[in-house]
């Protein structure tokens, strides 16, 4: 038996290759403006340079609303297979299925954000009448590319390399409370996670791009943690149950993919004005107000949980 | 805006066809006479299914 | 940032030229008809077997003889009782009758509650018993000679009673020709779920010839299946539908081709190179919908109001014109659908849409 | 007055550095104020046309400029080159470029779409724009079973529905008989009237010593004389 013959993997590779296809011909046109671009020349060849640039653009648009699908599509295979993989209760035995699953899925999270900050910096690009960042911009493409290629072949391995006799570990297994990093307990890590949210919010509001990238990236390792160690429980109301996945099934309301997209919204929205300023070495504070927007809106959610147990029941777990 | 109406009226119909034909089917007594046969035989193999009426019969002679 | 006005346009332009978009709006529709029949169909047997394993018996052991089946005895029932942790072992009498004037196998299957005299049919057995005139009663031919059983009562045909002829069980090993004392299969009762997978081993220590299967093994059985097989169906899904984008993307270049004066007029007054592809998009998008739309509820109505003629026969053999298919539909079946046929559909436009766009706009002026 | 078009040594050249080397328009100079009327006489394929598509941003020049409402469109991107022929520019061609299998009313409307109006004002300036071009009675007929008088005056509605302030016309004459020649250059006089600034490239001589054209150009082989 071959995973490949899934039908929801069959569909995810089809869709990842036909991508992977626009990719590659729209790479094709970058290196070519690459090599070629002369903004001040008058040929006509680099009038049609200038009318590849809408070629990368669409495909571009194209396959961030693909891969913004496909991610969620994937996290519900990944979801679906555990039926499959013999001792995996939810996504988590899945994705520890093997040593490319975590990579994996890091490398899906890192790609939507790199494609949305190219949106935005083409975006600055073509609001301006002489393409100032036309070079950084292909640049950054052809960065993106050879991690989508990269990408591709962790996915194949990946799924290539799910054991469907070997039984794997479930959530239960995983997440232990002493996995905590430098040696954190529960108090500290929470303090750390609202310690943050204050600097997040003060840093956006104040537009200190730079303040605001450092203390988004921390935000980011502190919610996984905080989220699976902590918040989790309460929304699983059981002290033990601690995963990050199982919020995604439908038991719980789907409500994990509220979670994890504010956060990553959040997150994406606090980190992408300073990496845009230092690559138009222009002020963008113009994405701030949303990084404030949803932070609060994660921070909100997954406090409430914790209050709403403690109101019904009058106790913590 | 004229044809999407259109377009979304005759979808609207068929959606009222499907859903009226999932809400008078009964699952219930389907369910309980599968359960009934099924609790009287033997393990179903599974090769039955995709397969052909030889393939059956192949299936159970071997 | 959606402009209305400039999406109404678009569908106007569209229904303006909508011959030219007949031919893929058809293809399509009959692709994801095809397809999404297919799952349908699937999902269907998968929800009806799934209940039938349900009610089966948490260990089923069977005897094996240079790897056929054979019948077990008395024999081993009393040392199967002997394992600790089994409660109770239940022969079982099962099997198939050849009919031979329509070159058929009957299932035979027991049942207590019924006498010497009479038997319960499928529908399916009741309408090939009627082609040879047998309406009332059937005789089987056994080894002794002719038994005749008059049809008591008449059941409607489902995925697992299709072929069923339910007898009394001394009948039933006439039919079959099998002795007092022997069993096609046992039944081994595990008051502890635990257990089944370790009780299990102990049977196979005790004869290497059985074959054990427990409910789990049934499961996943049905589960490789038919995602396995599901998924074979897929890759030569994936196959039509290759050459069909393929198909589409000359089509739809020729047809834009046709449309050059068309579209540098639009360039002329004021549309940009990104207008006529997002329009060109729309307008696709437009088709892709419609197509899909209507291709699923197509087949909705195909299987499971008129229940799949043709395609089903594919799928259980020719036997199987009594069965209807439980309406079942998965919101992820048709998920996994959308993404297999419009994100393709979509991606083969955007090179034609973006090569008519940027077309140079010499054309207008004369 | 202000200047409306200045064309500052404008040169177009096609098959540029190959074998077939052709000069469409050799240093052109030009200034063209706001408001006025200009006829672009020359015979056909000495330039006139090119002219026009160049003013018009419909291709790019070789070399020069110029310079609309003092903002060069030479080197414009598409998106605001095309904004700019949306929203400035209203063109009325030769072989009038309607579309055909739409209604007059649905293409006036094209230019409209892109901008994100409400249906009233929608309604209200194909309406205005119709009757300007006195042909708001054959609204809802198609344009392939008008005449070609007709068809003229719907260009016409489509060139003025976004107001713009300057309209180019392509041999407008070309494929009209005498009497709706006339008609047009009736209709010169009316935006002559609205304060339009009109660029006309025509060898029609229908439009020779009329008294409210502002200036003539001569054009001979890409060069002005």
């Amino acid at each position: 038996m071959s995973l490949f013959l899934l039908n929801d993997i069959v569909v995810f590779i089809f869709i990842e290759v036909i991508l992977l296809l626009l990719l590659f011909i729209s790479e094709f046109s970058v290196l070519k403006v690459l090599k070629y671009w002369d903004f001040s020349a008058t040929t006509t060849f680099q009038y049609a340079l200038e009318k590849r640039n809408y070629l990368v653009n669409t495909i571009i648009y194209f396959t961030v609303s693909v891969k913004i699908v496909l991610f969620i599509f994937f996290v519900k295979s990944l979801d679906e297979l555990s039926l499959l993989v013999p001792g995996a209760m939810c996504a988590t035995g899945v994705i520890g299925a093997n040593s490319y699953g975590n990579i994996l899925l890091l490398f899906k999270i890192f790609m939507l954000f790199l494609l949305s900050i190219w949106i935005i910096i083409n975006k600055l690009d073509l609001e301006s009448k002489v393409f100032p960042y036309i070079k950084e911009k292909y640049y950054l493409f052809s960065f993106i590319f050879v991690l989508t290629c990269i990408e591709f072949c962790l996915e194949l391995f990946y799924f290539m390399n799910i054991p469907l006799s070997v039984p794997v570990f479930c959530c239960s297994t995983v997440f232990k409370l002493d996995n905590l990093p430098f040696e954190l307990n529960t108090s500290g890590l929470l303090i750390i996670y609202y310690l943050l949210f204050v600097v997040i919010l003060i840093s956006s509001y104040y537009k200190k791009s730079i303040i605001s990238f450092f203390a988004n990236i921390l935000f980011l390792f502190t919610s996984y943690y905080a989220v699976t160690y902590f918040f989790g429980t309460y929304i699983y109301e059981l002290p033990n149950h601690k995963c990050p996945f199982c919020m995604l099934q439908k038991e719980y309301f789907y409500v994990g993919y509220f979670i994890w997209f504010s956060l990553f919204l959040g997150v994406f929205f606090g980190i992408s004005p300073y990496i845009i300023e230092s690559i138009t070495l222009k002020k963008y504070t113009y994405l701030h107000k949303y990084c404030i927007l949803f932070t609060t809106i994660f921070v909100a959610l997954s406090t409430y949980f914790v209050v709403s147990y403690y109101l019904k029941n009058g106790v913590l777990l | 805006m004229f044809f999407i109406k259109r377009i979304l009226i005759i979808f609207f119909i068929f959606l009222v066809i499907i859903i009226g034909d999932l809400v008078t089917y009964d699952y219930v007594e389907k369910e309980d006479k599968i359960k009934e046969i099924s609790s009287k035989m033997t393990s179903i193999s599974p090769s039955f299914s995709f397969a052909s009426k030889e393939y059956k019969k192949f299936v159970y002679d071997k | 940032m959606i402009n209305k006005n400039f999406v109404d346009f678009s569908i106007l332009l569209l229904l303006k030229d909508k011959k030219e978009y007949l031919f893929s709006f058809f293809i399509f529709t009959f692709i994801v008809f095809l397809a999404s029949s297919i799952l349908f169909i699937s999902d269907s047997i998968k929800h009806d077997l799934f209940i039938a394993l349900d009610k089966q018996h948490q260990i089923i052991v069977k005897n094996t003889k240079s790897g056929r089946y054979t019948p077990l005895s008395e024999e081993h029932i009393d040392s199967i009782l002997q394992i600790s942790g089994v409660d109770n072992v239940k022969g079982k009498v099962d099997g198939y009758y050849y009919f031979a004037q329509d070159r058929r196998y009957f299932h035979i299957v027991v049942d207590e509650s019924l006498d010497e005299h009479s038997m319960i049919i499928s529908s399916e057995i009741k309408s090939i018993l009627a082609k040879f005139k047998y309406t009332t009663q059937f005789n089987f031919l056994t080894q002794d000679g002719i038994t005749s059983l008059d049809i008591k009562k008449v059941i409607k045909s489902n995925i697992i009673s299709n072929d069923v002829i339910l007898v009394n069980e001394d009948i039933a090993r006439k039919i079959l020709n099998m002795d007092e004392d022997e069993y096609s299969y046992l039944d081994v009762l595990v008051p502890n779920n635990s257990e089944i997978d370790f009780i299990s081993l102990k049977i196979v220590d005790l004869y290497p010839d059985i074959k054990v299967k427990t409910k789990n093994d049934l499961k996943s059985d049905y589960e490789y299946v038919f995602y396995y097989k599901g998924g074979i169906f897929m890759i030569l899904y994936i196959v039509s539908m290759i050459s069909f984008f393929i198909l589409l993307k000359n089509q739809i270049s020729s047809v834009f081709g046709e449309k050059k004066r068309e579209i540098a007029i639009f360039r002329s007054i004021g549309f940009a190179i990104k207008d006529i592809i997002f329009l060109k998009f729309i307008q696709n998008s437009v088709v892709a919908l419609c197509s899909y739309f209507l291709g699923v509820f197509l087949a909705y109505i195909f299987v499971f109001i008129f229940g799949a003629p043709l395609l089903k026969n594919i799928f259980l053999g020719h036997d199987a014109s009594h069965i209807i298919f439980t309406p079942i539909v998965d919101v992820k079946t048709l998920f996994v659908m959308f993404i297999f046929t419009v994100i393709p559909f979509l991606a083969s436009i955007l090179l034609p849409a973006w090569k008519i766009a940027v077309e140079d706009m010499s054309e207008v002026i004369k | 007055m202000r200047s409306k078009i200045l064309i500052r040594n404008l040169y177009k050249i096609y098959n540029e550095k190959k074998e077939n080397e052709f000069f469409a328009l050799k240093n052109i100079n030009l200034n063209i104020k706001c408001g006025e009327i200009v006829i672009i006489k020359g015979i056909s394929g000495s330039g006139k046309s090119t002219l026009l598509s160049l003013i018009g941003a419909l291709s790019k020049p070789s070399s020069g400029d110029i310079l609309v409402n003092e903002q060069n469109i030479a080197k414009l991107p598409d998106i605001f080159s095309s904004q700019y022929r949306n929203e400035e520019v209203g063109f009325i061609f030769q072989s009038f470029n309607l579309v055909d299998g739409l209604s007059v009313y649905d293409n006036v409307k094209a230019p409209l779409v892109l901008s994100n109006i409400n249906q009233d004002e929608l309604k209200k300036k194909i309406n205005l724009a119709l009757e300007v071009a006195n042909i708001a009675h054959k609204s809802q007929q198609m344009v392939s079973n008008l005449s070609g008088g007709e068809k003229q005056r719907c260009a016409i509605a489509r060139a003025l529905v976004n107001s713009p302030s300057l309209i180019l016309a392509d041999e407008p004459t070309a494929n009209l008989d005498k009497n709706n020649s006339l008609i047009f250059v009736d209709i010169l006089k009316k935006f002559k009237q609205l304060n339009k600034t009109v660029v006309v490239a025509t060898h029609d001589t229908i439009f020779d010593n009329l008294a409210f054209v502002d200036t003539y150009v001569n054009i001979e082989d890409g060069a002005i004389i």
